[in-house]
């Protein structure tokens, strides 16, 4: 079987897609760049939407992203299945998108925050979260300044009802997030959104830790499980 | 020549840090009975020509779903009579 | 809308109308200037050559006072293969090993912080950025150097939060890591707050470019964001000169940035690099149009012909005068070649940058500007780029200095802390003070993360980076001052500061290479600033010179002062390093219950300028510590020998030992148990600021290797204690503090001053 | 109770980097004729009892110098007439 195909898609203003595809390419795959003008997905087995400032997030974090090209064929694709995983401005533009429910607001201290954050992993049955064991507490840099996750009470109680909260804040809540909400994710369990940022924590030189390093893994893990690895989606893309 | 405002809020049970952060140095610098101050945002758009109804359909729907997020935030958009010729 | 029957001031109405009024004084053009642009054309400049040769021949872009002892950096340089590019250039350029080239440089932005401190100290960001990138080079991380005035001071707060907010919300969305600086509150810098940002860059040698336009016919693009009123208050007059009754539209003096538009113009510059399309390049900084068409003409080896009317603009009121001199922000200049041009174009459109065909190369010798069909300015670049006025003004040593440096410290006069109790209190007050406490309040607010490639940054003594994955080779970089000591002796405060940052570069096991430095001081006009000034440039010159460190370029700011009042001399100053593999650094995190503390390095009785005199009595006076730079190399070459051996290293200075072993233990949530040496009386061993000093821990089996180590070297090396499993800082004799009881004031002290 | 309206733009002259994003994104997505936009912030304010003669001059003034950065912005205000009771 051939090594599994991570895309990680460019916007104009992302910042850590050099991060997210070093991160991709130590957990074994084979890493693509996307380029958000064009509408192929060149058939990526899963695709990342990295972090930075997309457009400078003028209007909103991710919202002009979510209409880009790319982004079109992500949404498609991500319908049917494909592992998507949006870290920070990923995450915004996966809000922005619907993908994923609820929206992320300014930090309730009005300050971008950079710190080393504690997170616990509270679902370890997606497609990105796989390789952590149950409840596992791990520690990655989490920075923004827009990070702090909003939905009504509904949308809340039904994520957590459903085991969608896939990772809360522990030792402090660095934005205001409801219920210290770091990420969640959609009925499937493959596509996760996620404000901490795991891509600058896949070895201690670099980062506080390498507790980021079993997203990546996960999502090598999960498609290369019988059944995931989806040769389907070129027809998405073709 | 159009020119059209759209506003912005958050809706009401949305947290608003920033009007929060306001009412307080409202407060602070002693302007008295301050109950509440939400934060949003106004958007400016001048227009060639004048408003037809495609395009103001087209408009309300980029209002509603690029200039504010559907799931926290409603917006108001208004022809600004005065400026528009 | 007015109409506005404009006279277009062109060459030929100059010439045939030489005694028409120009309102030169207004524009900050002294008398006997403008006389000699006069003689430089043989006629009067028209309007737009007016603004030019104004702009450019001002102190900030002429360096008009500094120039006559900056050429001290020159003349002192020390002999090095490291240096590629010298002084004189946007930023000098280093080497540092295996084909790699490294540019770096600090740059002021102090005024406008003042005036808007978000936006001035995010364009000053900004505009260090575009220096390193037009190098050739890929930016890859910043530093800022701060200085705020009193703590308590009602006008703080604002100014803080937005330059902290400013550099961080500019870098931060660049994707350029923060990786240090300094934070310091002092009332001399009420109304003139320091903003100091540093950028460092990292290319292959082969791709260095200069800011020079050569190859007759080879065109010349402006790119980047469109050109409105920007920074040009000034000019105003100008161009109510050239309208009847009207006057022009209001001017803003303030520069907003567009970080989003830097981060296009990074991607798309480099890829043009990457594609060997430009031939020289220049970025649009103080002085905008005007700086980079006659820098790049001058530095050439012809003319050029610049077609001002195509140049893309915000607002479309703007005259041709304001259109020179606009500092309007993310912009800048290239020559590229006719048939490159299209690929050049192409790239612009891919990250969606405007560019535009303003001018060629011609085989003339002067650079011409045209409004549509008129000659607006025909001058040679030279003069206006490069023969500006140099001033030797007058300067002397200030008679109040003898009175200052005898106004010695003593503990009869400023009674000293003695009680275990007493020495326990000073270093809670140090620790909950502005300047020593933790400074995350401000770092919290910079990504360091971003790129990957941070191995030190925050709250380590020097930023670390890498730039090379494959051979893990990286270069460490650390900017200080303490302007006490300059208020002290600026000869001695320059050298002092040139120290601190080497030995901080120096502790984490890296090689300090080259220096940038920018000088904030008061104004040239007043003698006794003047004299403060040249004897600093003559002390950082010479001490470069004796640590074989190269200045590779820097900035002077001039002026700052409120009435009479100049801030005290503040000489920042960058060393940059380079590691061969970075995995081998050395940092404050690590050391293992058991390890041994070493204190390296030799203890004076040294207080005058210290953080312990300013905190407890605010006192200014007697004479800082000795320079010893014998000594700050000595430390440096045993740190890099044993570094393998070190399990944590931190240099000692602000605040001395006390401070230095108060953050290892804040740092590592461990304890140490410490025994200070004998001979010293305890509150010197604790908080004397001499230099040449760091504490190391070492394994126990590693102690008598290091300790040989340091006799061969010369080094003193001193065993003072050990790290234990407590959770405390525990001086024997003198006094024992938990972490929590140290952290508490540490954590508090920034968060009070802004809340 | 008194429903105060305050909106801040930045000055026309002053470079709107927010504003130019949404012109192109309006623009992307099909808008025509977009001249300009420029995106600016309003602040709902609720006050208890009515606006004073006191308040309303304090009001003004921390408009105009809290919630507005004078260097680089404009402020309106308004008194919502209908919320206003
Ligand atoms: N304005 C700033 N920007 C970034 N980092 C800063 C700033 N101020 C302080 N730091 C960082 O905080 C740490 C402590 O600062 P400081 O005590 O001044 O260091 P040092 O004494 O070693 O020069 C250092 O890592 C320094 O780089
Ligand atoms: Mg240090």
């Amino acid at each position: 079987m051939s090594t599994a195909r991570v895309g990680v898609v460019t916007f104009p203003g992302s910042l850590d897609d050099g991060d997210a595809a070093r991160a991709a390419r130590v957990a074994g795959a084979d890493v693509v760049r996307l380029w958000h003008a064009d509408t192929d997905l060149s058939g990526c087995d899963a695709v990342i939407l990295p972090g930075g400032f997309s457009y400078g997030d003028y209007l909103r974090c991710g919202a002009i992203a979510r209409f880009s090209p790319m982004m079109a064929q992500v949404v498609e694709a991500a319908r049917d299945g494909l592992p998507v995983l949006g870290i920070c401005n990923g995450f915004q533009i996966l809000c922005e998108s619907h993908l994923l429910p609820g929206a992320l607001i300014r930090n309730d201290h009005l300050h971008f925050i950079c710190r080393d954050q504690r997170i616990q992993i509270e679902n370890n049955t997606t497609a990105w979260t796989k390789d952590f064991p149950v409840a596992h507490e791990i520690v990655i840099p989490v920075k923004n300044g827009e990070g702090g996750y909003v939905a009504d009470d509904r949308t809340l109680d039904m994520l957590e009802a459903q085991g969608r909260v896939i990772a809360r804040y522990v030792g402090g809540n660095p934005n205001g997030s409801y219920r210290d909400i770091a990420g969640i994710t959609n009925e499937s369990g493959t596509v996760v959104g996620l404000m901490p940022h795991p891509e600058h924590a896949i070895d201690t030189l670099t980062g506080p830790t390498a507790d980021g390093l079993p997203f990546f893994t996960s999502v090598m893990s999960f498609l290369n499980s019988a059944g995931h690895r989806t040769d389907a989606h070129a027809g998405v893309t073709a | 020549m159009a020119r059209i405002l759209v506003t912005v809020m958050l809706k009401p049970e949305i947290l608003d840090p920033q009007g929060a952060a306001v009412r307080n140095a409202l407060g602070r610098l002693g302007l008295t009975g301050v109950n509440d101050v939400r934060q949003g945002k106004q958007f400016v758009i001048e227009l060639d020509g004048d408003l037809d109804a495609d395009r103001d359909a087209l408009l309300h729907k980029l209002a509603a779903e690029l200039l504010a997020n559907p799931v926290i935030e409603d917006y108001r958009l208004e022809v600004d009579a005065q400026a528009t010729a | 809308m007015s109409t506005t029957t404009r006279v277009v001031d062109t060459v030929q109405r100059a010439a045939t109308t030489p005694d028409i009024e120009q309102p030169w004084a207004d524009l900050g053009v002294k008398a006997d200037e403008y006389a000699r642009i006069r003689e430089i054309l043989g006629r009067r400049p028209t309007s737009a050559e007016l603004a030019m040769y104004s702009v450019m021949w001002s102190e900030h872009c002429s360096y008009k006072s500094s120039k006559v002892h900056l050429r001290q950096f020159g003349d002192k340089q020390p002999k090095t293969d490291a240096l590629l590019v010298g002084i004189g250039e946007n930023a000098g350029v280093v080497d540092v090993g295996d084909g790699w080239a490294v540019t770096f440089k600090v740059e002021s932005h102090n005024h406008p912080s003042y005036i808007e401190p978000y936006q001035g100290a995010a364009t000053g960001v900004g505009g260090i950025v575009r220096d390193i990138l037009a190098m050739g080079a890929r930016p890859i991380a910043v530093m800022d150097s701060l200085r705020f005035g009193a703590p308590s001071h009602p006008d703080t707060t604002r100014v803080v939060s937005g330059i902290v907010a400013g550099v961080g919300g500019y870098g931060n969305c660049l994707g350029l890591p923060n990786i240090g600086g300094e934070a310091v509150f002092d009332p001399c810098y009420q109304g003139n707050p320091l903003v100091n940002a540093l950028c460092v860059g990292a290319m292959r040698h082969e791709d260095i470019h200069l800011a020079k336009a050569s190859g007759v016919g080879n065109l010349v693009v402006l790119y980047g964001a469109r050109t409105g009123g920007d920074g040009i208050g000034g000019v105003s007059v100008l161009a109510s000169e050239s309208f009847d009754a009207t006057g022009p539209a209001k001017r803003p003096a303030v520069q907003v940035g567009d970080p989003f538009m830097e981060k296009l113009l990074i991607e798309c510059t480099l890829a043009m690099f990457q594609a060997h399309l430009v031939e020289g390049i220049q970025d649009l900084g103080g002085a905008g149009l005007s700086c980079a068409t006659s820098e790049l003409a001058s530095n050439g080896d012809g003319g050029m012909r610049i077609h001002l009317e195509r140049v893309p603009l915000r607002d479309a009121t703007l005259t041709p005068e304001e259109i020179l001199m606009s500092e309007s922000q993310e912009r800048m200049m290239a020559v590229v070649r006719p048939e490159n041009i299209e690929a050049f174009m192409d790239i612009c459109r891919r990250w969606d940058v405007i560019a535009t065909v303003v001018g060629e190369v011609t085989d003339g010798t002067h650079l011409q500007v045209f409004w549509h069909d008129d000659l607006i300015v025909d001058v040679p670049p030279r003069t206006v780029a490069h023969d500006g006025p140099v001033y030797n003004r007058p300067f002397s040593r200030p008679q109040w200095l003898d009175a200052r440096q005898a106004d010695e410290p003593t503990a009869e006069k400023l009674p000293r802390p003695k009680t275990g109790e007493e020495l326990r209190d000073a270093l809670l007050s140090l620790l909950g003070s502005a300047n020593l406490s933790s400074r995350e309040w401000i770092t919290s607010q910079y990504d360091r993360y971003v790129l990957g490639n941070t191995v030190l940054a925050m709250p380590d003594d020097a930023g670390i980076v890498r730039i090379d994955e494959s051979s893990q080779r990286g270069i460490a970089v650390s900017l200080d001052c303490n302007s006490r000591f300059g208020a002290l002796d600026p000869y001695l405060g320059a050298q002092l500061a040139l120290s601190e940052a080497y030995r901080n570069v120096a502790v984490t096991g890296a090689t300090p290479l080259a220096i940038t430095d920018c000088l904030n001081f008061g104004s040239p006009e007043d003698p006794a600033v003047m004299w403060q000034f040249a004897e600093a440039v003559r002390g950082l010159a010479d001490g470069c010179l004796e640590l074989g460190t190269p200045v590779t370029g820097g900035n002077v700011s001039l002026y700052n002062q409120t009435g009479e009042t100049a801030i005290h001399p503040t000489p920042v100053v960058g060393v940059l390093g380079v590691i061969d593999d970075v995995r081998t650094r050395v940092s404050i995190k690590g050391g293992r219950i058991g390890d041994v503390v070493l204190l390296l390095g030799t203890t004076a009785e040294e207080i005058a300028g210290g953080e312990w005199l300013h905190v407890a009595y605010g006192h200014i006076g007697g004479m800082p510590p000795q320079v010893n730079l014998a000594a700050e190399m000595a430390l440096a070459s045993l740190i890099r020998a044993v570094r393998e051996h070190l399990t944590s290293a931190h240099d000692v200075s602000d605040g001395g030992l006390a401070i230095a072993l108060a953050e290892l233990v804040l740092r590592n949530d461990y304890g140490l148990s410490v025994q200070l040496p004998l001979q010293t009386e305890a509150f010197i061993a604790l908080f004397s600021e001499s230099v040449a000093r760091a504490v190391v821990t070492v394994t126990v089996a590693d102690v008598d290797a290091v300790m040989a180590a340091a006799a061969a070297a010369g080094v003193e090396c001193t065993p003072i204690g050990h790290v234990t499993s407590d959770a405390a800082l525990d001086i024997a004799g003198c006094f024992r503090l938990e972490v929590e009881q140290m952290r508490q004031p540490w954590q508090a002290a920034l968060p009070a001053i802004m809340a």
